[in-house]
């Protein structure tokens, strides 16, 4: 089994981002994404109903290029005034033309 | 007092309890959801309805008094919030947005009362509700936009684009469209589906209010900052805005019903359509500012006091 | 025979087969939520209005009843279960905490019963319904805390810390929260709401037994563990639990319906509190033993045949 | 005329509108799941109860009907899908399942029309949608397999687990299942539940529509592919099917009602049942052509077109 | 504290496949397994309501030998056929045998 | 772009422990914390419907020592009664003043 080595990008930001950053994210290279609906907590407080304003989560996976250019574009554009987490991993997947 | 008394209120009170009490009662979000859904269909459905029942009423004019004050609203609020309160201009703004726009469910809350007292109104109403929820908003952003200093970074989402977004929000969309599907199916549309958007409402309208209350409930606290100022501002404010919706509905040649609604409008703060803008055009304003003063000041006032106390007021001035 | 054909039990029978049959048939988790707060809701709310407009009956010695039916019932069926059962206290006290307690559905289907049959009873039934939630699994769980060792390591969770959350449990708030609410608001209110409270009541029953039959079904293969004792068990306490509620609730001066319901309130077993409940404080016992004799046994056995039943036995003892 | 101003397909037209606009307004998935599972049941409640209230009409002869179109109606969409579409075997059995298979939805407009009209039909109407849902999609997949080259790698699951799974799919279960319920249960049943399956029913297909409109008008860009043949295809099909269901069904012997009906399942295309197994056992075909020729072409073409106009068929052939 | 390394194996797939793929990865050794109900675009388009479909994210944690079985399995028998995507990270976790 | 190496923490346990995991965790240091509603199975039985209870998967990105105190107080108080699995990935943040 022929497995590579590629990042896993985790974006965390509320539900209203969604769209902006799906589209930055495809622009930038990424060739897919996974997105799941969760509840957090953190320095601008709770975030875990409708009336509040829910958080998702956007995973995408992609090479490590593709990488520092999302966290840029994100660090520049979202982080002044957004309150955006991201965190990177690495992870190994079969079959990586198709994250190419 | 029978107003005080009404399942609605009642329900109000217990979500506010139960969320003290640190209850683990919670509605699902998707629960939360199609309530909204409904109520808004139900509302906008109605009043197409009795447009096309009744000979259609001078709109234009009490129109134009709704766009006036969702315009001039959230300027002093704006103002009061910088200089009174000491916001910084992002929460001002925010503050702004939200009594400048309106609730669709103190609005519900209203069609309720009125209901039940037989009191009318005039069935473009819901237009109303609709024509106000967004121009306060644009309002608040474009001032915050307005001072800022030249070297500040700011936010990704340019005005139009927000503009274009509130245009479609769902609010609008329901609200307009079923107006307009109330309207042009009339009465035979209407006795199809009154079944299930007419009979049920006040029952559809205790469950939402159980869920509003559970999450006022957990919002008070947060009035530990600030607080005072946003209680004052939170009560006083609508019973100005209120005394002012209704003066000029009067002279906009609503009937005193009618011109009830509008101070109700006036009156309400938006914790729909103004959170959701907020969080996408002013993400450095603080929601426990802005959600709070809506959701658990004004909107328990509105709802227990507010809206008999309105409709004396209109009675006065009427 | 009316009640074994009627759509709520065949709608059970439904589920049970599709589970069995491996359909994707699944209700969404909100739904589930959402059905029963309607369902707690509309209980509360009815027999609240039912109080209001009749003269107030004696509801003391009938509510010492419930208390004492529900302080009683853990301690044999804890007993039985560790010596006839061979169950270790753990999954002993779970079963007991289900048993002493309640069940809400089994409550609506024996209101349905009652209102096909135009047989009445006491308003404040939902209270009792109320109040005999909590006490069982407290006993049930304390039950466990005396006889551990003293070396063994133990949950997190204090008796008191348990205590504070069932009082403020869901079903505790919509229950008592709405029995006042409807008895406030009295003929009005209940005027309001019960197109959605009332006269859907027993389709939304349906539908939600229909779910109830999708679980109960996928529960049964877990009956290939113990399952000669858990169904014995799931039948006979019920039916002796019966027995001895109708004849306790004579004795305290309640109405036949209204004895047959205490009866029926002592036979059902909790699925919502009391799992719940023992997934924090019981983590230790299996919930193949509790869920599955609750939901897959006893529950429909007392739907399709106890409520039948227990009104035969409530007109013989009376 | 007043078919098309009726709010069922207004609702639809608003969510075609709102999704072309980029509306945010969105139906949580489990309100869309809860409104089907709704539909369902009351479409067999209601079905099952007409039975059991009028002498058993001859059901034999209309079911065998129901079966051979869903049977020959996949063969010829095969054919033209690979022939004139120029679609691979996967895509073109895909379109061959979904328009040989129904629409419960469709069906529950039809309904709705009829009832408006006062127009009758069979009882068992209902079941004869439960059995066309799966027969065309076995059919279709069975197509696909016949014609593979031997080399090829084919898909993990084989066609008799795709046949269990259609027969204890949700579609079955709840329509055979209630259309027996309603029989069993009867006029007293029917009684204790039409509060909330009969009485709301057209309400709750106007939220259902609104939902699929938004769904339809997003699919609508999908049509830049292959759009001239979808167009065609998914409405000079039906209108095809409609005349031969609406001539078999006469032949059978059903009512005018009963016919137009059995032509409109005929002409509707499935966009449950179908979708699910097609993403399980065609996996390879591309649901922008399926899921849109049948959700953006079809399903608007015989809601606002198709109805009313196969019911002018049935008249032209009576 | 002990920690030991694992593998997460991470499958993202069509809800339909879910019960397929559990039973899967349960004969090939997993002790168990998380799931998460997630949205997603790729290749194939989008996959983000009940009309579409959606995808389930299925998450295990796997000693090394039984994660090589699972991964060969998802390639051989679905790769082919249906859009899946597979990848593996590093986890360190207590009480190892809990998972083997 | 500077990125720092933090811990991120993965706990599933069930709905009914969130409350008290969500203090433990701020108690012993998380500045923040995303919270997924999960189905699982396990030693324990399946967990997919409200009926069964289901599980919560809290995730935190914490600085070492913090991930430390986090799993030897689960080790301790929830390990020896509850169904809780913890484990611990590397990942790379940008911003890491908004973890510590
Ligand atoms: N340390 C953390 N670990 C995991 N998620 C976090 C953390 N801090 C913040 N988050 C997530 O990011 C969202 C925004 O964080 P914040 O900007 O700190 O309010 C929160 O609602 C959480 O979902
Ligand atoms: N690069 C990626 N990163 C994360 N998730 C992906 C990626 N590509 C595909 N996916 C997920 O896998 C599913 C199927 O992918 P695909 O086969 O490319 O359509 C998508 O719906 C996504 O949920
Ligand atoms: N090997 C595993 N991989 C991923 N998740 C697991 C694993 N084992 C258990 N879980 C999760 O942890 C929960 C409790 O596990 P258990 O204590 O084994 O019943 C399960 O319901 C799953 O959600
Ligand atoms: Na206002
Ligand atoms: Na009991
Ligand atoms: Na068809």
């Amino acid at each position: 089994m022929q497995l590579s080595k590629l990042k896993l990008v985790t974006i965390i930001a509320d539900d209203s981002l969604r769209h902006l950053l799906e589209e930055h994210i495809t622009e930038l290279g990424a060739k897919g994404y996974t997105v799941s609906h969760v509840e957090g907590k953190g320095k601008t407080g709770s975030r875990d109903s409708a009336w509040s304003g829910e958080n998702v989560k956007i995973e995408t996976i992609v090479p490590d290029v593709v990488c520092d250019r999302i966290i840029s574009k994100i660090a520049n554009q979202f982080f002044p005034s957004y309150a955006v987490i991201v965190y990177i991993s690495d992870v190994e997947v079969l079959r990586s033309t198709h994250f190419r | 007092m029978t107003s005080l008394l009404s399942p609605m209120v009642l329900s109000f009170g217990l979500g506010m309890i139960a969320a003290r009490l640190r209850s683990d009662l919670k509605f699902p979000d998707s629960l939360y959801t199609s309530l909204t859904i409904y109520l808004m269909v139900a509302i906008g459905m109605k009043g197409g309805y009795k447009l096309s029942v009744t000979p259609l009423p001078e709109i234009i004019v009490p129109l134009l008094a709704a766009i006036a004050l969702s315009a001039v609203i959230p300027l002093w609020c704006y103002w009061l919030s910088r200089r009174v309160g000491k916001f910084d201009r992002y929460n001002a703004a925010a503050l702004a947005a939200h009594y400048g726009s309106v609730s669709a469910v103190t609005f519900s809350a209203a069609l309720a009362f009125q209901d039940t007292l037989n009191i009318s109104h005039e069935g473009f109403m819901p237009g109303l509700l609709a024509i106000m929820e967004i121009p306060a908003i644009l309002i608040a952003i474009g001032l915050t936009r307005m001072s800022r200093s030249n070297g500040e970074s700011e936010s990704v989402v340019p005005l139009r684009e927000i503009l274009k977004e509130l245009l479609v929000g769902k609010g609008s969309v329901l609200l307009v469209g079923f107006l307009a599907i109330g309207f042009v199916s009339g009465h035979h549309g209407w006795e199809q589906v009154s079944p299930l958007f007419d009979m049920p409402f006040k029952g559809v309208l205790t469950l939402f209010l159980l869920e509003a209350g559970l999450v006022a409930g957990r919002k008070i606290s947060d009035l530990k900052q600030r607080g005072f100022f946003l209680i004052a501002f939170g009560i006083l404010m609508p019973i100005a805005h209120a005394a002012l919706g209704i003066w000029l509905g009067k002279l906009a040649g609503l009937s005193q019903g009618g011109a009830a609604i509008l101070g109700i409008l006036a009156a309400s703060a938006s914790y729909i359509a103004a959170p959701a803008a907020c969080r996408v055009a002013l993400p450095e304003a603080n929601p426990s500012y802005y959600l709070t003063s809506s959701l658990a000041v004004t909107f328990p006032f509105n709802l227990a006091i507010g809206i008999p106390l309105y409709h004396y007021m209109a009675s006065v001035i009427f």
